[in-house]
């Protein structure tokens, strides 16, 4: 079982010795059951730290942020960042290493198990809950996980309210990191992963284009899904960007010349040709920690969609995202058995 | 039962709108020999030469479908063959990829195509052109990634 | 903007889908499942399986008024002619709008003021002036986020709204609050019962029941502005917004934010045509303020935050006298990462 | 953008305007934004037509010119000279739209090819309004040349270079120059002597101005790109110095160390101090460092106290040797596919089975028998000699899958000599098929068998092994059926090429390619053979594949004249349409520097963001594919003009 004293432990020690600049970890929000992600800079708020199901935030994303945070101050202090990182956020920092975001060196990563289970996926919960609300959730053993509500705790099997990413998680257990909390539990196998995309794959055309049809429909272009996404750290999106790259050797000429491949209208058309743009940007890429999909305020099955091709980039090309730092990505590279009976 | 339907479709006076990038050094020259050798084929697809497979972006193959192309072809030198040694093979994992998405989100799986074509296939190319055509004027006109413009 | 009437009548529960039917020639909408969890105004297909004991949607009802995207005209031009620009005033069928909450109701008051005030815009009330509301009280808080009481609103609050509806025992008690909320009850004929006295006083008592529901507090709303004010340089701006993702979440699905951008689609280049049109926009976007030079004055998520924050608390009180926010806690509840406006008052708007 | 394009539409005779509508596509292009001129032509590339097109570029002060005509692989140069000789515009501010071999030659219905020519040539009047003016990129060059090996290959690209002026430095890894060639006794179909016509060649190489020579040296580090090549050379301590080595053996006589003499392949032996052969270049005697007892007076010191001229120095150190090039060629030739993959065959077991290097030396008059053909076992005269071919070549399942080319004439050649030395003994040889294409090759092999009566048997020898003193093969022979059993004095074993350990350290030094079967990569299989994927270095040599001699000069020589016209201008001419990378856009992931097939990116300090080498840049847009973020364009077929170019093709 995850001792959450000895992970605040750790982050008091980081802290107190100013061997990091900030911790990245969770703590109990205001807002409802699920944690709130925490910067922390002083070695005080390390007690608000948590470790818990609720924890379903990918904290690879604020390495990201903090990296433009700091440029943006033009901040000289070159300490590394902590961060709290579950099997799936470790994934996304070797993606990030890969693709030479940071260094190494100026992340120390704070491993933790997920026991085994994985985290809580509040839609189910609720559901499951009906009417009672529920205030906190902990592991309890390898397969449930403990529900406080207004009503006093229960225990619930995991697989019932887990996020469904985590029940077809490939590494429970980060790949990547300086320390670990929690035990190692490698074997798992709650459900065959890309079940989702298999089942989605065998219904016919007209079903397909139906279903994404009035998934595009109601998008409403709020950015959410990528503003969460530790790999969309571009800092202008190439299909429908919200800020502007402009340095002070950009010409007119070159602001002039900015592609527009879409329209900011949240037209069916437009939001369709985002998401699939963003879903081949991530081929290869996406570690499915399916932040996008779940601070979609509309629901939109944006894992289902990524995980598409990521099923092709394992299954084709026997290629694992967040595996390997020194790997050449999936699109920059090849090989002669790549599938051509497609081709014409 | 196909066949009825087919001449149905051709009878509405339907002519899709293709874009075809063909690669400047195998698919443009085989267009190029086709042109030479007077081989017909329909008018239907607009070529753009680009320099190489290897530079073809997802983003013009969505796009072409967003501005309302009813099908869009990518062809390119046969694998080993291509001018810049290995562009075709980069640009056969990036198309298989697109291709796999357009047909998860439903878009009818003949209007996006890829083929190879050397710069002798002149027959092979008019084949290409021919076929696509065909296809495409079976399914009729794409509706469903194109931007609505009034 | 209509004059105040009183009639207050009962409804059976039954009755609803009979009532809905009676309005013809209208668009009705009503709170139903867009799709899993996701609960959105939705045309009534079948009246019959209407039910507004439904949380609240997820989006809010301003799109009806102020759609996410309007097109302003269309344009065209050959080269070396004049342009030529064509008016594209809406005007939409007329639409009821069932199970409004009266947060959501408020929240359209102030874009009433917004697109009224200093100029009259005339897309806003194209639209508006086709669109009835009708409200829906809220018995229990649909959400856990819910603080319409701390920001001067209350769950059967009923401005804004031409009709407001609670529910009772098996019945409906339906006030007409306009003269278009006493039409609206009028095309109901004999499906309505004049409200009796006991019915009055069970409507008052279920409603005193509902703002005695605890909410979350803010204390002082009075101060708020001014503390704001004094807060603006306060670091904790920045530490409170180093969660958040910089989406567009909680201004897009506000009831009360109204910020747009203007574009040009092209859907020609040759000819040139296209459309000019205005689409929602939110402080919370970089573009937002970002100059062509690539300066931008609110350049970090902290002076976003306090954008956002200050516009709802301070600003639109010093313009218009009321706070914006109507406290229906869309912003609490789907922030992805916890960032909770009460919890900013409370720290950054409180003397 | 640009604001004033010129259209010209070409009729070509008839032969466009029978299917196009030339005159309306002039007059709707007219109706283009941004087209100021536009107008149809009979015959656009004759002079007239060139003429009115530079005219209306000038006076219409034009900033974009399209062409509408045939492909530009006719005239693209055509009309970018008229644009830029008459007209006084860049030359790359000229496009073409190809509206007949992609369009009026293959559609026969005129309205509809009419639209089409519309689209395809409002397509290039987008594309030509991003084009940017560009010049060629020209780049200094260093007019030396380092070829690496000293083989044939080596010395015959040294000496063409070196005739034709440039200053060469040869780098042999061994202590002579000659390679596989100076071990050969005599040479086929000609049977010349291979010394003979070898030796002068390697005398002309140390006696050359402008050839320096580094044997026991390797090539450790290169730098740049073509025609600015930095190489960093180590070269080993000789400890004799070859100004004063008298060559009079005295040294070798007194030194105590005995070991195998890899010039006669093992079958003769050599001390640690040593010259290879008495033809070696430099003419020198060598210190071979890892037999000497130790370098050391104390420890033995023998041969520094005989040598009268005083040559020896235990003092020397190793060298490192930087030198600024323009262009390289890899000549690093072969080894013998390894024996001990062959155990079938008794290789490495048996004393009287050899390969084939070892069998020239046997025959060869400066061998360790003196020219006479006798067993390594007993020194007796062998009767019965079986040679084995496709040892190792052609076997996919355990071997190599490639033909290794040379075997088929050299055993054909062996047999004869063996016929010349020993008349009346008998040689077999099995084969799987005699390939023998080449001059005077096919009617060799024929008098192998008719005059020397040399028994060719078709089939695979399954088994080689001893019996009293004889090798007995087992082979079947496929034409007749039967299983074969020879007893032999003597096995020679044709075993497959491989590319020598030098070639894969090369490779590697170089970042070459090398093939599947570990050969160096050319750059195109029929049109560039000599060249390598990487600009500037050049391929020559049993190093990109299986040759003979004859070949191997003809890849030399050709090298050389690719040298020799790389590096015949001060400045390398290179098209400017290469790829700019947006520093305020990239993000330095790394995705183009992997996919760039000529490794022309790497990433730049100080902020480790993508960099174009325009030199090495071929302008293929891989890189523009792989980048997510739009970062790198390739300048004149930007993303910007693709993206017009769609709509135009599509009438949005």
């Amino acid at each position: 079982m995850i001792d959450v004293a000895q992970l605040k432990a750790h982050a008091k020690g980081l802290l107190e010795k100013g061997t990091v600049r900030t911790v990245f970890g969770y703590r109990k929000s205001t807002a409802g059951l699920l944690a709130e992600p925490a910067g922390i800079t002083e070695a005080a708020q390390a007690d608000d730290l948590i470790f818990d199901p609720s924890c379903v935030q990918n904290l690879a994303l604020y390495l990201v942020n903090d990296k433009k945070h700091q440029a943006e101050k033009r901040s000289d202090d070159k300490r590394p960042v902590a961060v709290v990182a579950k099997g799936c956020d470790s994934r996304a920092i070797t993606v990030l290493l890969q693709e030479n975001h940071f260094s190494r060196e100026s992340v120390h990563v704070i491993g933790v198990s997920c026991e085994g289970t994985g985290v809580v996926d509040a839609r189910k919960l609720a559901r499951k809950l009906g009417n009672k609300k529920a205030l906190a959730v902990a592991f309890d053993g390898a397969d449930a996980f403990a529900v406080t509500t207004n009503e006093g705790t229960q225990s619930i099997a995991a697989a019932e309210v887990m996020a469904e990413r985590c029940l077809e998680c490939r590494s429970a257990h980060p790949t990547l990191s300086d320390v670990v909390f929690g035990e190692a539990k490698a074997e798992r196998g709650l459900h065959t992963p890309f079940q989702a995309v298999k089942a989605k794959i065998k219904e016919s055309e007209e079903d397909r284009w139906a279903y994404w049809s009035r998934q595009f429909d109601r998008c409403l272009r709020c950015y959410a899904c990528r503003s969460v996404c530790p790999m969309c750290y571009c800092d202008e999106c190439v299909v429908d960007s919200i800020s502007f790259v402009i340095a002070p050797d950009t010409t007119a000429e070159e602001k002039a010349n900015r592609i527009k491949w879409i329209e900011r209208s949240p037209a069916k058309s437009e939001s369709a040709m985002y998401h699939m743009v963003r879903a081949i940007h991530l081929a290869g890429r996406c570690i499915d920690c399916a932040e996008c999909e779940r601070v979609c305020p509309v629901n939109i099955p944006l894992r289902l969609l990524n995980t598409r091709l990521e099923m092709e980039a394992f299954e084709t090309f026997q290629y694992n995202p967040g595996s390997d730092p020194e790997l050449p990505t999936l699109t920059s590279s090849f090989r002669d058995t790549d599938p051509n009976s497609f081709i014409r | 039962m196909a066949k009825v339907e087919q001449t149905a479709k051709d009878e509405t006076g339907f002519e899709p709108k293709i874009v075809a990038f063909l690669c400047k050094w195998c698919s443009s020259a085989g267009s190029d020999l086709a042109g030479v050798s007077r081989l017909q084929y329909p008018s239907n697809a607009v070529p753009i030469t680009i320099m190489c497979s290897g530079s073809m972006s997802p983003m013009f193959v969505l796009s072409a479908f967003n501005k309302g192309a009813d099908g869009v072809l990518v062809s390119g030198c046969h694998p080993g063959d291509c001018h810049y040694l290995k562009g075709n093979f980069y640009a056969r994992r990036k198309i298989y990829l697109v291709q796999k998405l357009l047909q998860f989100i439903g878009l009818e799986n003949d209007r996006f195509r890829m083929s190879w074509v050397s710069a002798a296939e002149g027959a092979k190319f008019a084949q290409v052109m021919h076929d696509f055509v065909t296809d495409i004027k079976k399914i009729g006109p794409q509706t469903r990634l194109k931007a609505k413009r009034p | 903007m209509t004059k105040t009437v009183a009639m207050e009548k009962m409804l059976k529960k039954a009755d609803l889908a009979a009532w809905m039917a009676k309005l013809e020639q209208t668009r009705l909408f009503a709170p139903a499942l867009e799709d899993e969890d996701v609960w959105n105004y939705m045309p009534v297909a079948d009246a019959k399986a209407v039910g507004l004991d439904h949380p609240n949607t997820i989006r809010p009802p301003k799109g009806f008024v102020f759609p996410q995207r309007e097109v302003l005209y269309k344009f065209s031009q050959i080269p070396s002619e004049a342009p030529i620009l064509t008016e594209t005033l809406p005007d939409p069928e007329p639409t009821v709008v069932f199970g409004v909450r009266p947060c959501d109701s408020r929240g359209l008051v102030r874009q009433d003021i917004v697109f009224t005030k200093e100029y009259e815009d005339p897309y806003y009330h194209g639209r508006r002036a086709k669109v009835i509301y009708v409200g829906q009280a809220c018995n229990t808080p649909p959400s856990a986020n819910c603080f319409c009481s701390s920001v001067g609103g209350s769950p059967c609050a009923e401005d804004g709204l031409d009709v407001l509806m609670t529910e009772l025992d098996g019945v409906y008690h339906v006030k007409a609050v306009t003269a278009r909320g006493a039409e609206l009850l009028a095309k109901g004929g004999d499906l309505f019962k004049e409200a009796s006295d006991a019915d009055k006083a069970s409507v008052l008592k279920t409603h005193a029941a509902a703002k005695a529901h605890p909410q979350r507090p803010i204390k002082d709303l009075g101060k708020v502005a001014g503390a704001l004010k004094k807060n603006f340089d306060s670091p904790a701006w920045d530490e409170m917004a180093k969660a958040c993702i910089g989406c567009g979440i909680c201004t897009f699905l506000c009831p009360t934010c109204h910020c747009f951008d203007i574009n040009d689609e092209v859907t020609c280049s040759s000819p040139c045509s296209g459309e000019r049109v205005r689409t929602w926009d939110t402080c919370q976007f970089p573009d937002f303020t970002m100059h062509t030079s690539g300066h931008n004055p609110r350049h970090d998520l902290g002076s976003r935050l306090r954008q956002r924050v200050c516009h709802k608390f301070l600003y639109f009180v010093e313009n218009h006298d009321t706070q914006q926010c109507t406290g229906c806690g869309r912003c609490v509840s789907l922030c992805p990462v916890g960032i909770d406006i009460v919890s900013v008052v409370e720290r950054l708007g409180q003397p | 953008m640009t604001k004033r394009t010129g259209v010209f539409v070409c009729h070509c005779g008839n032969n466009i305007a029978a299917t196009v509508d030339v005159v309306r596509v002039a007059e709707e292009l007219g109706r283009e934004e941004g087209v100021v001129y536009s107008k149809d032509y009979v015959y656009m590339c004759s002079d007239p037509g060139q003429s009115t097109m530079a005219k209306a570029i000038k006076e219409n002060k034009l900033d974009g010119v399209v062409v509408s005509c045939c492909s530009p692989t006719l005239h693209e140069k055509t009309f970018r000279d008229v644009t830029e000789e008459g007209g006084g515009l860049n030359s790359f501010r000229c496009e073409i739209a190809n509206i007949r071999e992609q369009c009026a030659w293959v559609h026969s219905d005129k309205p509809k090819a009419t639209e089409k020519a519309l689209k395809i040539t409002k397509a290039a009047v987008k594309r030509v309004q991003h084009n940017q003016s560009l010049t060629p990129i020209g780049v200094p060059v260093t007019r030396k040349v380092l070829v690496i090996g000293g083989g044939i290959a080596g010395i015959q690209a040294s000496l063409d270079l070196a005739n034709a002026g440039f200053e060469v430095i040869l780098v042999e890894k061994n202590p002579t120059v000659g390679g596989h060639m100076i071990q050969l006794s005599e040479t086929f179909p000609t049977l010349d002597c291979s010394q003979c016509i070898l030796s002068p060649k390697m005398v002309e190489i140390s006696k050359h101005k402008n050839i320096k020579l580094l044997t026991q040296a390797e090539v450790k580090e290169i730098s740049g790109f073509v025609g600015n090549f930095k190489a960093k050379i180590h070269q080993k301590a000789v400890y004799v110095d070859p100004e004063t080595c008298k060559i009079c053996d005295d040294c070798a006589k007194v030194c105590p160390t005995v070991v195998s003499n890899e010039y006669d392949v093992g079958l003769t032996s050599r001390r640690a101090i040593f010259i290879p052969f008495a033809q070696a270049i430099p003419a020198t005697y060598t210190l071979d460092e890892s037999a000497c007892l130790g370098l050391n007076p104390v420890v033995c010191g023998k041969c520094a106290e005989v040598c009268e001229a005083g040559a020896i120095n235990y003092d020397m150190r190793p060298k490192v040797i930087t030198e600024e090039i323009g262009a390289i060629i890899v000549a690093t030739g072969f080894d013998l596919y390894g024996k001990e993959n062959l155990g079938e065959y008794g290789m490495g077991r048996y004393a009287d089975v050899l390969d084939g290097l070892q069998f020239e030396r046997l025959c060869s008059a400066s061998g360790p028998t003196g020219g006479h053909v006798l067993r390594p076992s007993d020194h007796k005269e062998p009767k019965n000699v079986v040679f084995i071919q496709c040892a190792g070549s052609r076997d996919p399942e355990t071997h190599c899958a490639y033909c290794s080319k040379i075997c088929c004439m050299y055993t054909a050649k062996h047999a004869t000599l063996y016929k010349h030395h020993v008349p009346d003994g008998q040689a077999y040889v099995f084969y799987i098929d005699i390939r023998s294409g080449g001059k005077g090759y096919e009617e060799f092999v024929q008098r192998s068998m008719e005059r020397d009566e040399v028994m060719y048997l078709r089939g695979r020898v399954s088994k080689v092994y001893e019996k009293s003193g004889k090798m007995i093969v087992l082979g079947v022979d496929t034409i007749s059926g039967k299983n074969v059993e020879i007893e032999a004095d003597m096995v020679v074993l044709a075993l497959a090429m491989q590319p020598s350990q030098g070639t894969a350290d090369a490779a590697k030094t170089l970042k070459i390619g090398r093939d599947k079967d570990g050969f160096l990569a050319e750059a195109h299989p029929k049109l560039r053979p000599v060249e390598s994927v990487t600009g500037g270095i050049f391929l020559a040599g049993a190093a990109q594949a299986p040759k003979d001699i004859p070949e191997t000069v003809c890849q030399a020589s050709a090298a050389a004249s690719k040298v020799i016209q790389l590096l015949s201008k001060d400045e390398l001419m290179h098209s400017p349409t290469v790829a700019k990378v947006r520093l305020s856009h990239c993000t330095g992931c790394e995705m183009c520097v992997q996919a760039c097939p000529y490794g022309a990116i790497d990433l730049g300090a100080p902020s480790n963001k993508a960099r174009v080498n325009d030199v090495l840049c071929e302008g293929c847009g891989t890189c523009q594919a792989v980048c997510l973020r739009a970062a790198i364009d390739v300048k004149n077929v930007a993303q910007v003009q693709i993206h017009d170019m769609i709509n135009a093709c599509l009438g949005v």
